[in-house]
């Protein structure tokens, strides 16, 4: 119970409290000791020290571990810098948009979580809609015609993907007609247990419903549009809440129903749906990687691949779904490390287009080395996670009873390296021509704190690999039945 | 019984789509919540329990009461066009609705060899949920959106009924409550759409771009 | 091989050191003396271990590294001592030529970091063992050699060179990748000591074959994957280009040392297919040099040439392995041991070199220099030194190295018959042919850059203490190895037979009479001395005195009329035009009396601007062309989701 | 040992009249008394106690240009057979230090040309490049063809390898003498490759890159030049030393016969032909590596 108030109710309370509290760092600060204890929890948890018992719905396991960690870890970040962020001065009719934003974050922690800890579809149904909700107005946050549009369209899209996503559910409850499972309970235990017993046809449907439902919000092609345009017009930590944590909560709903899909004669079915997934996601990434012209939207296109990758390494299976595990971790700091830093270059620059920022090296140093180094980090450059977990996937892939797969990857992949680098270089280097630019020294903030902790977080996890995460990472292999 | 509220349910769809006004929508959606409303209560007619009534009546409050009349708000705050701006023709549109019913019909009519349901709930659910989905693809009006999109929660949860699932009462009031609050989100956005993009149809919505 | 480890930890102590220290000046100072003295220790700790001990290999277990990490077998340490040789002196050049730098108040520290960091990364990337730790080093390496390589980022061609590099290298690891997992699920172990691979295995080792010689050729700068060099190392600051073309574009050559010690023995027609690609770029470089006018342009397409002469000696050794005949492999291997060594010595000193030119001159256009033999004299000398040796004209060590690889031709014509006496004969031609072009492009160079008068007025030509010690350090190099071989080969040779060929084998490169010929150059050096007296004492018997050249008649000749680096090239461009892509456009004044007139020649490279340029533009227009899919209707979002759903239903469907 | 320190002493003194051998002989054809055989041995005599003159804007390059140059033309006319006795300087691979000893000379010699900065020089240095350029081929493809058939890597090995048991090996030699005379022709820039006694800067190769030496310099590049046609004289009289018994008088004999013969073919050739366009000289001279491919490949697939 206890574990249960810290990680689901106090989130709650707090949102309550910034309700009612007016001043802003009162609420920073009680939503920064919440996401703290926060984050002490699901360590404390994720190492093991403490065994849980959550009611009702409410469970874990070491797959809902390692999502809890990496939730709260982001959270923790994104609310640490998000103070700053606020302070800076913005168009006037977004102050009100400031009044709602650390209840609307606490509300997010709270959905987030109850959604990982789910242990039963429509709980996690109810809370991961939950999120869409508290993270749609915060997509709002600048308060212009740009964020008011992807609001409408991310609100909307995902909306609807959740309802699809409900039918899927539905249809899982079909599917255990005639089994013991009939008029228990949707719990996920329960099912996997027994999902031998499950009717194939209606475990195919509401796969397929579940997974598509839930694209929208993970970002996987074609069903990304909307993800793309909330990430890339909300405020720099909200797109970093958002491809860091949001869309892997949402994976986590198809990981369930794939883990229950897994001993039954669907699961073929089910891994070739993620692969089309994963590779259409990536294909998509490199066509728009070749027109786009705002790195907002770039970053929120590279989290669509990443995303993609992922999933292309769940679907394969073997190694290459290790590999998915550490590529979600590295994934979701690198894309806070980046999202920070283009934030402040937006700040600087007033623009996304990437014609109007030049010379970021000279003009602002910290969060331009910053921004190449994570740059670097992302494109797989050790001793940075990323390459790790791609290593473990390729390696998957290859060795995969289908390695034309490998091929087709590292194509799709080199060209999004080259057009990412050609765009991001091109902001780096090019000389400065705009004159109206303030000159001031660039000053190291809290934003730069976080952004060079969280790359040593991500150079240290791969290095020093510690074994409680390989451990967890393993018997999550174990629950997917995946043999090492 | 079951049947022919999901028969009533199918004919509020046949309305939906011949329909050219904006309020007939609102209506439609009333109705429909009614509809759920007794599919609801009626196994619960003989052996009467307070418990078995509270689902009920949330779905009655929120469906029948507070979203349309929400709804109605926003298109007389906006004072939205009376009518509907579809993108093709009624008749084509009608067309293709009695098509995808029929293959829903035929198609579930399959299904329920192999595994026992309800046909005509299931059914009428699923034409539902089609039906939602082509009203938004095919009309304009922002509104009209936000229509579509609840008569596809209804259909789901005609639909969920007709699959009988267990889903305990508290996740169903939570599902409501959820849509409530999207409703709500959606109809402030809309204000603010009307307001600073001044309209109220997708084709304002046009400048994320790449 | 602590020793090297003690030594490596006080290479990289800069990088920490110098964020406490503010001052570019001291920082500089006190990288560059560490490095140096690092540098040092571990040459003299890799160069003891080759030398002196005679375990093939020396494992090591320190700072709790597991010692198989790392191994320093024959052939790391042969190519720890090349690396840390060569970085000795451009590191003490490295000093004066951040000086330059930090006297305008450029800030420096940074590029100090990635310098330092490239150099100790490449030092454990030759001495890696485990493959993982390879290609961690190969990227740390590769990229700090990147972020070295954007000093002067503002500048458009700086962007786009480095670029090339780093897109490059990118590929280039995505197929050491599959290369190692290959090696990997093939001998179930990641150490190179266990990866062994024969024949047999089929398909997999052809693979593996392909995808390393692709990866690492394309590092070495091979044809036709050498489009990147010519566009980075000119851009690089000097110190950097000096390394990438001395030392970094041999990692490629290591790696295909390597991937032979894995698999072997190589089948026949691999070694065709080397010898053949080395020698086209071998010709195809040292001809495209010709045509150039960036110095730094033309050094780099110089490197293609020495790598193609590498990779022939790698060809022969390969031919060798596939006939099982000792004499051969040692040969062709040896010759390309011998040449890597060389050409990192007279690389470094020629980029050194003209580092220092375009430092002082603030150009490297060749065409705009010119009499700088009266500015610095021993410069000069020592810069004739590294164009003779790169020529491989005797007495300096480019020759010894070519004349291995000859040595090679002839062997393996005599030990396998049939048509290989003829094959070995053309390429015996082709390589001389190599050599008679670079004598052209030294020639040309030489004489442009130094000789004569100025054809643009010189500021200012000095030349710091540091630079001269450098310089000196590698002329020397080049001169010992070349006066007395003896002992180089000897360690070659002991390379070789440590994991190359069996140790059993009678080593055909001591068979060669290495003391008649050192003694043939002492009489040449003697010859040359004693001559060179003997004139001088006629010419003060008879006196000596200097006037105005023969004008044919003209009096006032300016230094305008100079014969240039284009029309010295000119007629050699002309006869391979095509390939060159070497255009000139002359406007001849129309008037009757003389008036404005202009000419310029210059020349593109083929496959950087015909395929890979042009090929990536027309693709990226063709993907953007792909507009369906850039919309912004919601609506059309929503039908996505229908269809996808109709797509996955089929395909529900049709599963059986 | 002896015969080889008589041999190199040989060409030192008898380089010179051979050069005014081809001279006479060429005058007498052209129906001139010309001047006398030992002309250039006067010449060389006059050169010797003439002053230096070195250019204003030359440098420590003209300097020792022409002493490398004498001295490494020295050095390879030490690798050569004379009358099929074991030369001084001989061993494995001699060959290729033959063929890059006189690069070096080479290479000295266009820089000391580029060292004058006057155009005349340059032009002769381009040329000069140029065709030895090509001229480099063909050299292996006389000499070289016997080294990688005979698997012997010194000059004299190989001229002692030829044997004449067999029809297509005759052809050989002879179609190796053809080319290797066109070689001769080239490096020591001969008509019809150049004119040795022009008188117009712009047609000349060799003769305008020492334009500007004088006195001593000029003196060791004339005689540099004479040994270094001298030197191709005997590369190609070498070839015929299997007519005759390989005895060492026998090979004297031969060789002085061969000379004669070869000193009148050289006057023929240069009486008879005009000089090529400067633009055709890459042609010719790929027609005699053409033709040294040819006969290898005749004597590769006739076994």
């Amino acid at each position: 119970m206890f574990e249960f108030s810290v990680l689901i109710l106090i989130p709650l309370l707090s949102a309550g409290v910034c309700y009612y509290l007016k001043n802003f760092r009162l609420q920073y600060s009680i939503s920064l000791f919440v996401s703290a204890i926060h984050l002490l929890l699901s360590l404390v948890i994720f190492i093991g020290w403490y065994k849980t018992d959550l009611p009702f719905f409410f469970s874990t396991d070491s797959l809902s571990k390692l999502f809890l960690l990496v939730l709260s870890n982001i959270y923790f970040w994104v609310v640490l810098v998000s103070f700053s962020y606020l302070k800076r001065p913005v168009t006037p009719n977004s102050e009100e948009g400031k009044k709602y934003y650390f209840l609307l974050l606490n509300f997010y922690l709270f959905a987030n979580t109850a959604a990982i800890l789910s242990n039963h579809y429509g709980m996690y149904w109810v809370a991961a809609e939950g999120t869409t909700l508290s993270v749609a107005p915060l997509i709002y946050y600048y308060r212009n015609e740009e964020a008011l549009e992807a609001m409408w369209k991310y609100l909307f899209l995902v909306s609807i993907g959740i309802a699809f996503a409900f039918i899927g559910i539905l249809f899982l409850t079909l599917s255990a007609k005639g089994t013991p499972l009939e008029g228990q309970q949707l719990f996920f235990s329960e099912f996997v247990k027994n999902a031998r017993t499950l009717n194939p046809v209606w475990l195919k449907a509401s796969f397929i419903f579940i997974f598509v439902g839930l694209s929208t919000k993970i970002g996987i092609a074609p069903m990304h549009s909307a993800d793309v345009d909330a990430t890339s017009n909300s405020p720099s930590p909200i797109a970093a809440l958002m491809s860091g944590s949001l869309r892997i909560t949402a994976l986590l709903g198809v990981m369930r129903i794939f883990q229950i899909v897994q001993p039954t004669s669907t699961y073929e079915f089910a891994k070739t749906i993620l692969i089309i997934g994963g590779l259409l996601s990536l294909l998509f990434a490199f066509i728009f990687m070749f027109k786009v012209n705002n790195y907002k939207r770039m970053l929120a296109y590279s989290s669509i691949e990443h995303l993609g990758i992922i999933t292309l390494g769940i679907g394969i299976g073997g190694l290459a779904f290790v590999g998915a595990m550490y590529h979600i971790i590295y994934n979701s700091l690198n894309k806070v490390v980046l999202f920070f830093t283009a934030g402040n270059i937006h700040y600087k620059y007033k623009t996304r287009e990437v014609d109007g920022v030049s010379s970021v090296l000279n003009i602002l140093p910290w969060s331009g080395w910053l921004l190449l180094i994570s740059f670097l980090a992302i494109s797989a450059i050790p001793p940075f996670g990323i390459f790790f977990s791609e290593l473990m996937i390729f390696e998957g892939m290859l060795f995969s009873d289908k390695p034309w797969i490998l091929a087709v990857t590292m194509f799709l992949l080199l060209f999004i390296f080259i057009n990412m680098g050609k765009t991001l270089f091109q902001m780096l280097y090019r000389k400065n021509e705009n004159e109206n630019l303030p000159v001031e020294k660039e000053r190291f903030g809290i934003i730069h704190f976080a952004t060079i902790v969280l790359l040593i977080l991500l150079i240290a996890i791969a290095v020093a690999s510690p074994n409680i995460l390989h451990e967890n990472i393993v018997n999550i292999s174990k629950d997917f039945g995946i043999k090492l | 019984m079951q049947n022919v509220l999901s028969i009533l349910f199918c004919l509020s769809l046949f309305y939906l789509a011949v329909t050219s006004r904006v309020k007939a929508y609102v209506s439609v959606l009333r109705f429909q919540g009614i509809l759920l409303t007794v599919l609801l209560v009626f196994p619960f007619i003989n052996h009467f329990s307070v418990y078995a009534f509270i689902l009920p009546a949330t779905l009655f409050v929120v469906k029948v009461i507070l979203i349309p009349r929400y709804i109605n708000k926003i298109i007389l705050d906006l004072d939205i066009k009376r009518m509907i701006e579809p993108s093709i023709q009624p008749f084509t549109f009608q067309l293709l609705v009695i098509f995808s019913m029929i293959v829903i019909f035929v198609a579930s009519n399959i299904l329920s060899k192999s595994t026992s349901i309800e046909t005509i709930p299931f059914a009428s659910g699923f034409s539902a949920i089609a039906v939602g989905i082509f009203v938004i693809i095919f009309r304009k009006k922002l509104i009209i959106h936000v229509a579509g999109f609840l008569v596809l929660e209804n259909g789901i949860f005609l639909f969920g009924t007709a699959v009988a699932s267990e889903l305990p009462m508290m996740i169903e009031i939570g599902t409501l409550l959820d849509v409530f609050v999207v409703v709500f989100l959606m109809g402030i956005a809309m204000n603010k759409i009307s307001s600073t993009l001044s309209g109220f149809d997708v084709t304002a919505l046009g400048r994320l771009k790449d | 091989m602590n020793l090297f480890f003690f030594a490596l930890a006080i290479q990289i102590l800069p990088t920490i050191i110098i964020g406490f220290l503010p001052d570019n000046r001291k920082a500089s100072v006190v990288t560059h003396f560490l490095l140096v003295a690092g540098l040092i220790l571990g040459f003299s700790s890799s160069f003891n271990a080759l030398v002196f001990s005679n375990t093939t290999q020396h494992n090591i277990s320190i700072f709790g590294i597991p010692n198989s990490l790392f191994r320093f077998d024959a052939l790391a340490l042969y190519f720890l001592c090349i690396i840390q040789l060569v970085a000795i002196p451009i590191s003490i050049y490295s000093y004066s030529y951040f000086k330059y730098y930090i006297e305008r108040g450029k800030s420096v520290r940074s590029t100090l970091v990635f310098y330092t960091l490239l150099l100790v990364s490449t030092q454990l990337l030759v001495s890696a063992n485990h493959s993982i730790v390879f290609l961690i080093f190969w990227e740390v390496m590769s990229i700090s050699a990147y972020l070295g390589m954007i000093f002067e980022k503002e500048k458009k061609e700086v962007q786009t060179g480095s670029f090339y590099y780093f897109v490059m290298n990118h590929i280039v690891v995505y197929l050491l990748f599959v290369f190692f997992f290959l090696l990997h699920h093939q001998t179930k172990s990641w150490l190179f000591s266990d990866f062994h691979i024969s024949p047999e295995a089929g398909k997999i080792f052809i693979i593996s074959y392909a995808l390393s010689l692709i990866a690492f050729g394309m590092k070495a700068g091979f044809m036709p994957f050498h489009f990147w060099l010519p566009r980075a190392h000119p851009i690089a600051p000097t110190v950097f280009s000096a390394f990438l073309s001395g030392i970094i574009i041999k990692t490629g050559i290591y790696g295909i040392l390597r991937t032979f010690q894995f698999l072997n023995p190589t089948p026949e027609w691999l070694g065709w297919l080397v010898l053949a690609v080395s020698m086209i770029s071998a010709i195809f470089g040292v001809w495209y040099a010709l045509a150039q006018h960036d110095i730094k342009k033309l050094l780099a397409y110089h490197s293609v040439e020495n790598i193609g002469i590498i990779g022939i000696g790698i060809g022969i050794g390969f031919i060798g392995s596939a006939y099982h005949s000792l004499p051969i492999q040692v040969l062709g291997f040896g010759g390309a041991l011998l040449h890597t060594l060389n050409h990192a010595i007279f690389k470094s000193l020629l980029f050194i070199g003209s580092g220092v030119i375009s430092q002082n001159l603030g150009t490297r256009n060749i065409e705009l220099m010119g009499g700088l033999v009266h500015r610095g004299k021993y410069f000069v000398m020592l810069f004739l030194i590294g164009s003779i040796a790169i020529s491989g004209i005797p007495p300096l060590n480019g020759f010894i190295s070519e004349f291995i690889i000859y040595n090679g031709f002839f062997v393996t014509a005599k030990e396998l018959k049939n048509y290989y006496p003829l094959v070995m004969l053309i390429s015996a031609v082709g390589l001389a042919f190599v050599g008679g072009l670079a004598v052209a492009c030294f020639t040309k160079i030489n004489s442009i850059m130094f000789l004569g008068s100025e054809r643009k007025e010189v500021k200012h030509f000095n030349i710091s203490f540091y630079e001269y010690v450098s310089l000196g350090i590698l002329a020397f190099l080049c001169v010992v190895i070349g006066f007395y071989p003896q002992p180089f080969i000897g360690i070659v040779n002991k390379v070789l037979n440590n994991g190359f060929v069996p140790v059993s084998s009678s080593s055909a490169l001591l068979s060669i009479n290495w003391f008649y010929i050192s003694l043939i150059f002492g009489i040449i050096f003697l010859g040359v001395l004693f001559v060179y007296f003997w004139k001088r004492a006629i010419q003060n018997k008879y006196g000596r005195r200097t006037s105005a050249a023969w004008g044919c008649g003209y009096e006032n000749v300016n230094p305008r009329m100079q014969y240039t680096a284009s029309s010295f090239a000119d007629e050699l461009n002309e006869i391979s035009k095509s390939v060159l892509v070497y255009h000139k456009n002359i406007k001849p004044s129309k008037k009757i009396f003389p008036a404005e007139a202009s000419f310029e020649s210059h020349s593109e490279d083929l496959v950087d601007n015909k395929f890979v340029l042009n090929g990536f533009r027309n693709f990226s227009s063709m993907i953007s062309k792909i507009e369906f899919l850039s919309h912004t209707d919601i609506r059309y979002y929503i039908s996505f989701i229908l269809i996808i759903l109709t797509i996955y239903g089929l395909i529900a469907f049709l599963w059986n | 040992m002896i015969q080889g320190i008589i041999s190199i002493l040989i060409i030192l003194l008898l380089a010179p009249m051979f050069a005014g051998l081809v001279n006479k002989l060429k005058a007498i054809f052209t129906g001139r008394i010309g001047a006398p055989t030992i002309q250039p041995y006067y010449d060389l005599k006059r050169l010797l106690r003439k002053e230096t003159i070195n250019a204003d804007s030359s440098s420590f390059i003209s300097a020792i240009s022409p002493v490398i140059n004498f001295v490494s033309v020295v050095i390879a006319a030490a690798m050569l057979p004379i009358g099929l006795a074991r030369p001084v300087i001989s061993f494995e691979g001699d060959i290729i230090l033959f063929a890059y000893v006189l690069g070096l000379a080479r290479f000295f010699q266009i820089l000391a040309a580029m060292d004058i900065g006057s155009s005349f020089e340059g032009m002769g240095a381009a040329r000069e490049t140029t065709f030895a350029v090509f001229a480099e081929p063909i050299f292996f493809f006389t000499l070289g063809s016997i080294a990688f058939m005979s698997g012997l890597t010194s000059i004299y090995d190989i001229y002692h390898s030829i044997r004449l048991d067999n029809v297509t090996y005759i052809i050989f030699i002879i179609v190796c003498s053809t080319s290797a005379f066109i070689l001769a022709v080239t490096e020591c820039s001969r008509m019809p490759v150049d004119d040795p006694n022009t008188h117009l800067e712009l047609t000349m190769i060799h003769e305008v890159m020492i334009l500007d030496n004088s006195g001593i310099d000029l003196f060791l590049y004339q005689y540099s030049s004479y040994i270094k046609l001298f030197i191709y004289a005997i590369l190609e009289t070498s070839f015929f030393y299997p007519f005759g018994v390989k005895s060492y008088t026998v090979g004297i004999i031969i060789f002085v016969v061969v000379i004669a013969v070869l000193s009148i073919t050289l006057a023929v050739v240069e009486t008879i032909t005009s000089r090529f366009k400067m633009k055709n000289i890459p042609q010719y001279l790929l027609f005699a590596t053409a033709i040294g491919i040819l006969n290898l490949l005749i004597y590769t697939f006739t076994k």
